[in-house]
């Protein structure tokens, strides 16, 4: 059987993920090249990950492990299709700069 | 006074950033990092309390270890302007976080990040970008591309960021104590009940004679007493149960997928064909074909009379 | 089931004048319109409910129960007067159109079709939401016909036709809503959208509460009327609008605002109404005489004609807010007299458009020498809406202006808020709408011929009036004779309705004229102590 | 038609109470219907476009009928009646009703006044169907179709059992003169005369509609004979009806003032002229200006109800007359020397109203309908003849002239009555209201008398300088503008033919018959005035026929009024024996004066003109006489430019700050806000992303501290019950 697990060692693991979060947020929005702004989305997932298996364990319910595993699947997914476009986008304009595709913009 | 600490972590965690995010030469970086490391230990020291919070000291300095390493590398990954090492600092911040379920007792879930998102996510990153960068020379300093180099409105973004940040903040230290009590780790137990088989064997294994199926009562086979969880057998013999019958972590995962979330993980898979196609139509690239050889497609062979009826 | 039955036919028929060929187009939505116009007189003729208060072919559709909205259906007599108009007038509008609109007929059609549909929900709606769906959805098929068929300015026009009135009518809808919210908390949380349930219920609310109802209901219908300051819309509206659109705006859309008070202002919120009736009748009178001396310096005859609706409306009002059935008979009337007579007008002002493409008095004139029949309908039409009598115009504003003077306190049977003084005041109008409307008569029609140029802007039209144009003015014509001689036909019809109304009206009045009295006396005390 | 065939058709929905249906009178209608035929059946011929004299023949056919008719009505006439046409405007509810039908009302004075307007419509649509023929083809039928429509309007006002249907004859009349004025539609004159009198009018109808709203207030009906009961029930007394009585006759005065061109609203009836002859005899002199006059006889006993509403009308019509006497005398036009003659001789017939004499004022209505009717047709057969000549200084001798004859004497007639020469009609007619302003005492009503005397020379004089100047002297004419192709120097003028002699010489013959009535007996004890007398007698105006004690029951209920009758005296001799000889001599005089400076020494009339112009004292007098005594600029400048110029500000205003500031400002204000948070949309993915973050950090703020809002929220409305707490202690103290 599990041993209980204190408040304290999940507000520290909560504030990693914090930490994690907020530094992939900024990242996101500082950064100008697409797939690192992706890669960015992924720390904030990072993030998020540790905060739903913390809260899990806290409560000894693996249903923050199982988001986990979704997350994990969002993840693919997004690399996927995002990379995809990433490449169709650069094949037209020949760079990654998220500012150069404002075509649509008012 | 103490009440401010853990924002004054905050701020100084804030600065740091935003002085990373300015181009500045390698030495600089590293200083950066280092406040930033340290700006971040003391945040979740002055949260954690001391190491005693942790079951056991050494998931302490672990746990210290690898938030630290984890933070270092997102803030480098961030701050870096080669796209690159970028993608390797993340593949750190994965084997961090991994570390960190380790100690949160989620074996599969930190094997399964690293295979995942190191193996196989990032690999298709670093291809793509590969694909799309330019080689460029590594003696020259400014030789990357201006938008890598360039950040945009990093005050904004700090200040929002660490906004977000004080609030977590906030919440974690106001709220940890105002939180529901934690779990007692009966439902592990419940879920043993279920697994009939592997329950029978475990038993059967530690009592040979035990009158097998136990008697449930409220719905439930297994009861609790002051000692720990026992079963009855039909015939009234109590047997104690021992924390080794439990199912592992990652049975109970497994468990939990396929009991809680069985339409969850269809949509999951249904998503991912859907990304794997879609990924295949966006990228595919159109071929152009002249006159002629449409035609040929078309006509299976290459006549310049036939169909032409311009 | 018949209601159904009118207000489906006309979108079925958009339907198919949508699928059809653009050259029968007319042909359809004529054939249809038409129909539905036989159709509602045939349904008049069974009408069961001429003279008394009750509703006829009502019909139970239930639609979102939970909120205890409902698709009910059915008509008292005043409504069914105001779908007659509707329905008359819209065949009229789509024969009108027939030379006018060159392009983009099918959706013109359509559109057209449609917007009949809505104004006959408008006029059959017995729940509100059902009510304010229609409401707003007339605004959609001319929002269309004033931006796509309208003159040169017709984008800025028709934005602002449809974001002025949304914008009141939203009030309103909130006006509903509250009153709905409040009768769902007095019935532990059964809704109802009814009308009937929620007039009886609002009647019951404290006055300050009906007072912010009031406002709420009057911003969307003043707007539609439209009422003196929130009148702007209109005459740019009605200047940029194709001829059809005018006369439906004209004919029927601004009695949506008229009808609106009539049906949810006037038994809602009686108390306030008796509160707020001096106010709106001065802002009405202010309405009538500004407006008039507006129509005074236009050179737009349309512009003229369509600030003359703002005047006219005034009277209109008065007559609803006279709070006595020959006032409320006389505004429900007017409502139908404004129809035929300004229809008509702005029909006339667009027979004279096709040809001309003008349409500036200074420009134009004499035009009885060339085109004598038009000049005959004109004047005609211009004498309806001065109001001679023997006309329908006359009868109409005469009794509004009855019922808004004898509407004063010391009123035996139905004392009002109103007085003398207002009627007095008001009727300064009716010498200026002669003045206007015979000095837009004497330019256009009268004086030495003048024909602006129209090199390379050559229509095959007659010099005068074709007989398609003739059809479309002689039934106007007949039945504005018709109203004038017979008037007591239609206030007959309308009797009944127009006293249940009214029923609660006299006490309240009363007690609110026993009231302001008590209150200075008070007053009175106070300061001596 | 359709009218016609509604009344057919239409079933009274509540039975009238007081309508006893007298089959034998049903006819009656058709003296309405007839002129209604005429109008459909001409309005057919505009449609066939027929281009012969056919529209004049069905007119005058259908005008007889009527005159004819009323004639039958006039002769089987023994009480009043009311005949029911058709149910018209009923309005009944709770607790009340208005009732208007369209019913007809026949007692004495509307045979008398039916009398002269259908005869004379008749005799004057004869007239016209020679007068226009210029115009077959083209606005023939219009012309004769107006006629109709006046026809039809005028019998309605007159005939009419209501205050409602008067209305609508009212203003029927007023829109068949609009018509009518207009008839030169291409003429920019005549369209702006149309619309002046149809819109000064109308400020009289608005007076009458006001009216009628207080009577209907005050007496709860518009029926003349039920208010006339109200008058004499008991219901009445002197508190009756508040101040309601008192508006009604000032009110009903606007309405007759406007209708009769009296100040302050004469001002359209001169301009009036730009009509064809026959309408400006049949209308604007013989029947529809006199409307005015028949409201208030009709509505005498309301009249009665203000000590000041009778006076008043005499003032203003003594004061008109003199006013329009003189101007008169300075126009050169004899159409509006004619047109100015009317308003003066309306003015008479107020003052005969205002000083208690309806049946001088009626009598003179009759007398007054033939001679001017002969005087204006007689300036017709001059235009027509030569060429549209009016200036009575461009004409002279027509006596002598061959053809001209009978325009000539008749022409005289009619003036020797207008002049009010012994023993014509205007004579015994104009003594009657002359005699009657001495004997009836009343505020300044002594002075009025010789006011009126003193215009009853003037009269005499510009009557006979029309005569002398223009019949008289030697033969001499240049012709006018509206030659149809023909030469000046060649120019004959056109006598007149069969049709206008024969309605000139029967129309005169009626101008001098018309003093026989003075003379009938009649069987009524104690009365004198003769036919016209009994007429006015039978009718509501009774109270101002001689003869009769004023009926002072409801008057003295009422107030102070006291028109003593029969005690005043003119220098000591019975007024109406001295009346005979003062007006004669005073007419002698006139026509003396008009015979020197017309006639035998017509250079002396211009000399005098020159004097007068030469000298700075005296310069201002032929100045403003010659221009109408600037009215009509007057009025321009202190009511139709200020109001037009109002509305100029009113549409700028409308433009600018209604819609512009207000509605464009509003409508802007969202723009302006827009302009702020546009940024926020600026599709860049990255700023979507800090916004959707900002959003959170709120809500969790928020939500982290909701009990602390909460709290103060409450903390904050406790703070105001308190206070009001204390404030409602502190009121309740007191």
């Amino acid at each position: 059987m599990m041993t209980t697990f204190a408040p304290s060692a999940l507000s520290g693991y909560l504030i990693v993920s914090g930490l994690l979060l907020a530094i992939g947020f900024i990242g996101f929005f500082v950064r100008r090249n697409l797939i690192v702004m992706f890669l960015c989305t992924e720390l904030m997932f990072q993030g998020a990950a540790i905060a739903f298996v913390a809260v899990g364990r806290y409560y000894f319910d693996y249903s923050g492990q199982v988001m986990v595993i979704f997350i994990l699947t969002v993840a693919a997914a997004e690399a996927a299709l995002a990379l995809a476009l990433v490449v169709l986008l650069h094949r037209q304009n020949n760079t990654l700069d998220a500012d150069a595709f404002g075509e649509l913009q008012e | 006074m103490d009440l401010f600490l853990p924002y004054i972590a905050c701020v100084t965690l804030a600065l740091t950033m935003y002085a990373a995010l300015r181009p500045s030469p390698l030495s600089m970086q590293v200083t950066m990092v280092a406040i930033g490391v340290a700006a971040s230990g003391w945040l979740i020291g002055i949260v954690t309390g001391s190491l005693s919070a942790f079951n056991e000291v050494s998931h302490g300095i672990f746990f210290i270890i690898f938030s630290l390493c984890a933070v270092a590398a997102a803030i480098r990954m961030v701050t870096h302007e080669r796209p690159i090492y970028c993608a390797l600092y993340f593949v750190l911040i994965v084997v961090s976080t991994a570390g960190l379920l380790l100690m949160l007792e989620a074996e599969f879930m930190a094997f399964a990040l690293i295979i995942v998102y190191a193996g196989a996510i990032l690999i298709t990153y670093m291809f793509v970008l590969m694909l799309a960068n330019q080689a460029e020379n590594p003696e020259e300093p400014y030789s990357q591309a201006i938008y890598d180099r360039i950040p945009r409105e990093p005050a904004a973004a700090v200040a929002i960021g660490f906004l977000l940040l004080c609030l977590l903040t906030g919440t974690v230290t106001g709220g940890a104590s105002s939180l529901p009590p934690e779990g007692d780790g009966t439902s592990q137990w419940y879920v043993l009940e279920k697994l009939s088989h592997q329950f029978e064997t475990n038993v059967l294994e530690i009592a040979p004679d035990f009158a097998w199926p136990p008697i449930s009562e409220d719905g439930h086979v297994i009861q609790f007493g002051s000692s720990g969880p026992y079963i009855v057998s039909g015939d009234g013999t109590v047997l104690e149960l021992d924390e080794a019958m439990l199912p592992t972590n990652t049975q109970m995962v497994g468990w939990s997928l396929v009991n809680d979330f069985p339409v969850t993980i269809e949509l999951a898979g249904v998503i991912l064909l859907m990304a794997m196609f879609g990924a295949a139509v966006l990228a595919r690239r159109a071929i152009e074909l002249t006159e002629k050889e449409k035609r040929k497609v078309i006509l299976g062979h290459d006549s310049e009379e036939v169909g032409d009826d311009r | 089931m018949s209601l159904w039955l009118l207000l489906l036919l006309p979108l079925v028929g958009a339907v198919c004048v949508f699928l059809a060929n653009a050259s029968i187009a007319k042909w359809i939505s004529l054939g249809v319109s038409t129909l539905v116009f036989v159709l509602s007189v045939l349904m008049a003729v069974q009408y069961g409910e001429w003279g008394s208060a009750g509703t006829g072919f009502a019909s139970h559709v239930a639609w979102l129960s939970q909120l205890g909205i409902t698709l009910d259906l059915g008509v008292d007599s005043v409504a069914m007067l105001l779908v007659l108009l509707t329905t008359l007038l819209t065949p009229l509008c789509v024969w009108g159109s027939f030379t006018a609109i060159t392009s983009r007929r099918k959706e013109y059609y359509a559109w057209l079709l449609i917007l009949e549909t809505a104004m006959l929900g408008v006029f059959s709606a017995q729940d509100l939401i059902l009510f304010y769906v229609s409401f707003e959805l007339t605004l959609v098929p001319m929002f269309f016909l004033i931006a796509i068929y309208g003159g040169k300015n017709r984008a800025h026009a028709s934005v602002k036709f449809f974001i002025y009135t949304f914008t009141g009518s939203l009030f309103t809808l909130a006006g509903f809503v509250y009153v709905a919210w409040q009768f769902q908390l007095s019935q532990h949380g059964v809704w109802s959208f009814a009308i009937h349930d929620l007039s009886q219920f609002a009647s019951a609310m404290t006055a300050s509460e009906q007072g912010w109802v009031l406002l709420a209901l009057l911003a969307g219908f003043a707007v539609k009327i439209p009422v003196f300051p929130v009148h702007t819309w209109l005459p740019l509206a009605h200047t940029e609008a194709p001829t059809a659109g005018s006369v439906i705006l004209a004919g029927v859309l601004l009695k949506l605002g008229t009808f609106g008070v009539y049906r949810f202002v006037l038994p809602m919120v009686p108390e306030a109404v008796v509160a707020y009736a001096p106010a709106i009748a001065i802002l009405a009178i202010i309405g009538i005489l500004y407006a008039a001396l507006i129509c005074w310096v236009q050179d737009d005859v349309k512009k003229l004609v369509a600030y003359s609706s703002v005047s006219h409306l005034g009277f209109c009002v008065l007559g609803l807010i006279a709070l006595n059935p020959i006032g409320l008979e006389g505004a429900v009337l007017y409502m139908i007299n404004h129809g035929l007579s300004t229809g008509a007008l702005f029909f006339l002002i667009g027979m004279m458009y096709e040809r001309y493409h003008t349409r500036d008095m200074n420009s134009i004139g004499g035009l009885a020498k060339k085109m004598p029949v038009w000049s005959f309908f004109m004047v005609f039409f211009v004498l309806a809406s001065v109001g001679l009598p023997g006309l329908n115009g006359f009868v109409s504003e005469f009794m509004c202006l009855l019922g808004t003077f004898i509407a004063s306190g010391s009123a035996p049977t139905w004392p009002g808020v109103l007085g003398p003084e207002y009627a007095a005041i008001a009727a300064i109008g009716m010498v200026l709408a002669a003045m206007y409307l015979l000095i837009m008569v004497g330019k256009v029609v009268f004086g030495k011929l003048k024909e602006p140029d129209i090199e390379g802007q050559h229509t095959n039209l007659p010099h005068d009036v074709s007989p398609r144009e003739i059809g479309i003015l002689v039934p106007l014509a007949a039945l504005c004779i018709w109203i004038g001689v017979q008037p007591t036909v239609l206030t007959d019809a309308m009797r009944g309705s127009v006293e249940d109304v009214l029923a609660p009206y006299p006490l309240i009045v009363q007690e609110q004229l026993d009231k302001p009295e008590t209150v200075i006396i008070i007053e009175k005390e106070d300061t001596h102590g | 038609m359709l009218s016609l065939l509604s009344s057919l058709t239409a079933m009274p929905a509540v039975p009238t109470s007081e309508v006893l249906h007298p089959a034998n009178l049903s006819w009656a209608g058709f003296i309405l219907w007839m002129p209604l035929v005429s109008l459909v059946l001409c309005g057919l011929c505009a449609a066939c476009k027929v281009k012969s004299k056919a529209p004049a023949t069905i007119t005058v056919i259908c005008l007889g009928t009527s005159f004819l008719l009323t004639l039958v009505l006039w002769n089987g006439y023994t009480q009043p009646e009311t005949i029911l046409l058709f149910d018209w405007l009923q309005i009944h509810w709770d607790g009340g009703s208005f009732v208007a039908n369209f019913a007809l009302y026949v007692d004495s004075l509307t045979l008398l006044w039916m009398l002269f307007v259908t005869g004379l419509g008749t005799l004057i649509a004869v007239y016209a169907s020679e007068y226009m023929e210029h115009d077959v083809g083209k606005g023939y039928t219009r012309f004769f179709a107006g006629v109709s429509v006046f026809l039809f309007a005028m019998t309605c006002l007159v005939m009419g059992d209501n205050l409602l249907m008067l209305y609508l004859g009212w203003e029927g009349v007023g829109f068949a003169s609009y018509w009518l004025i207009g008839y030169f539609y291409q003429k920019p004159s005549a369209v702006a005369a149309a619309k002046k009198a149809f819109i000064v009018n109308r400020i009289g109808d608005v007076g009458l509609a006001l009216a009628i709203y207080l009577i209907w207030s005050t007496f709860g009906t518009v029926q003349y004979d039920e208010i006339t009961t109200v008058l004499q029930s008991e219901a009445y007394d002197a508190s009756f009806g508040g101040w309601t009585v008192h508006a009604i006759p000032y009110l009903l005065m606007l309405a007759a003032f406007g209708k009769s061109a009296q100040l302050p609203l004469y001002v359209w009836l001169p301009d009036a002229m730009e009509g064809p002859t026959p309408v400006s005899a049949l209308i604007h002199a013989a029947t529809m200006v006199t409307a005015g006059v028949y409201l208030i006889i009709r509505t005498y006993p309301l009249f009665m109800l203000d000590d000041y509403a009778l006076p008043t009308v005499a003032w203003v019509g003594g004061l008109t007359a003199l006013l329009a006497a003189t101007i008169a005398m300075a126009q050169y036009d004899i159409k509006r020397i004619m047109a100015y003659s009317t308003i003066s001789q309306l003015g008479y017939m107020f003052l005969g109203l205002g000083v208690v004499t309806s049946y001088g004022a009626a009598y003179h209505v009759f007398t007054h309908a033939f001679f001017k009717a002969v005087l204006f047709l007689t300036c017709g057969a001059i235009m027509h003849g030569f060429a549209g000549q009016l200036d009575l200084r461009r004409l002279s001798g027509l006596r002598k002239m061959k053809g001209w004859k009978i325009v000539s004497y008749t022409m005289l007639v009619g003036c020797l009555c207008l002049a009010g020469f012994p023993f014509t009609s205007g004579y015994f007619s104009k003594d009657a209201i002359l005699a009657e302003a001495f004997v009836t005492q009343g505020p300044g009503f002594e002075v009025l008398g010789w006011l009126a005397i003193f215009t009853a020379g003037l009269t005499a004089y510009y009557t006979f300088r029309v005569w002398f100047r223009v019949c008289a002297g030697p033969v001499h004419f240049e012709p006018g503008d509206e030659l149809h192709g023909e030469d000046t120097s060649s120019f004959h003028p056109h006598a007149p033919r069969f049709a206008i002699n024969f309605v000139l010489i029967v129309i005169a013959l009626g101008a001098l018959l018309a003093a026989l009535p003075y003379f009938v007996p009649n069987e009524t004890e104690n009365l004198h005035g003769g036919w016209v007398a009994e007429m006015v007698h039978d009718s509501p105006a009774r109270d101002g026929v001689p003869g009769v004690i004023v009926d002072g029951g409801q008057a003295e209920a009422h107030g102070t009024i006291n028109y003593e009758i029969g005690h005043g005296d003119i220098l000591g001799i019975d007024p109406h024996k001295a009346m005979y000889y003062i007006s004669a001599i005073v007419g002698f005089i006139g026509i003396g004066f008009a015979l020197f400076f017309h006639l035998y020494c017509r250079s002396a009339a211009d000399k005098l003109r020159g004097k007068l112009l030469a000298s700075r004292a005296t310069r201002w007098l032929p100045t403003a006489m010659e221009h109408k005594w600037y009215v009509d600029e007057i009025y321009i400048a202190t009511i139709r430019s200020p109001l037009w110029i109002l509305g100029k500000i009113f549409s700028l205003f409308d433009r600018y700050f209604i819609d512009g500031a207000l509605v464009n400002g509003i409508a802007g204000l969202p723009r302006v806000l827009a302009r702020w948070f546009a940024p926020l949309h600026n599709g860049a993915i990255q700023s979507y992303a800090i916004s959707m973050i900002g959003g959170a950090v709120l809500i969790t703020l928020l939500m982290l501290f909701m009990p602390e809002i909460v709290e103060f929220l409450q903390s904050l409305s406790e703070q105001n019950a308190s206070t009001e707490q204390v404030v409602a202690t502190l009121g309740g103290g007191k």
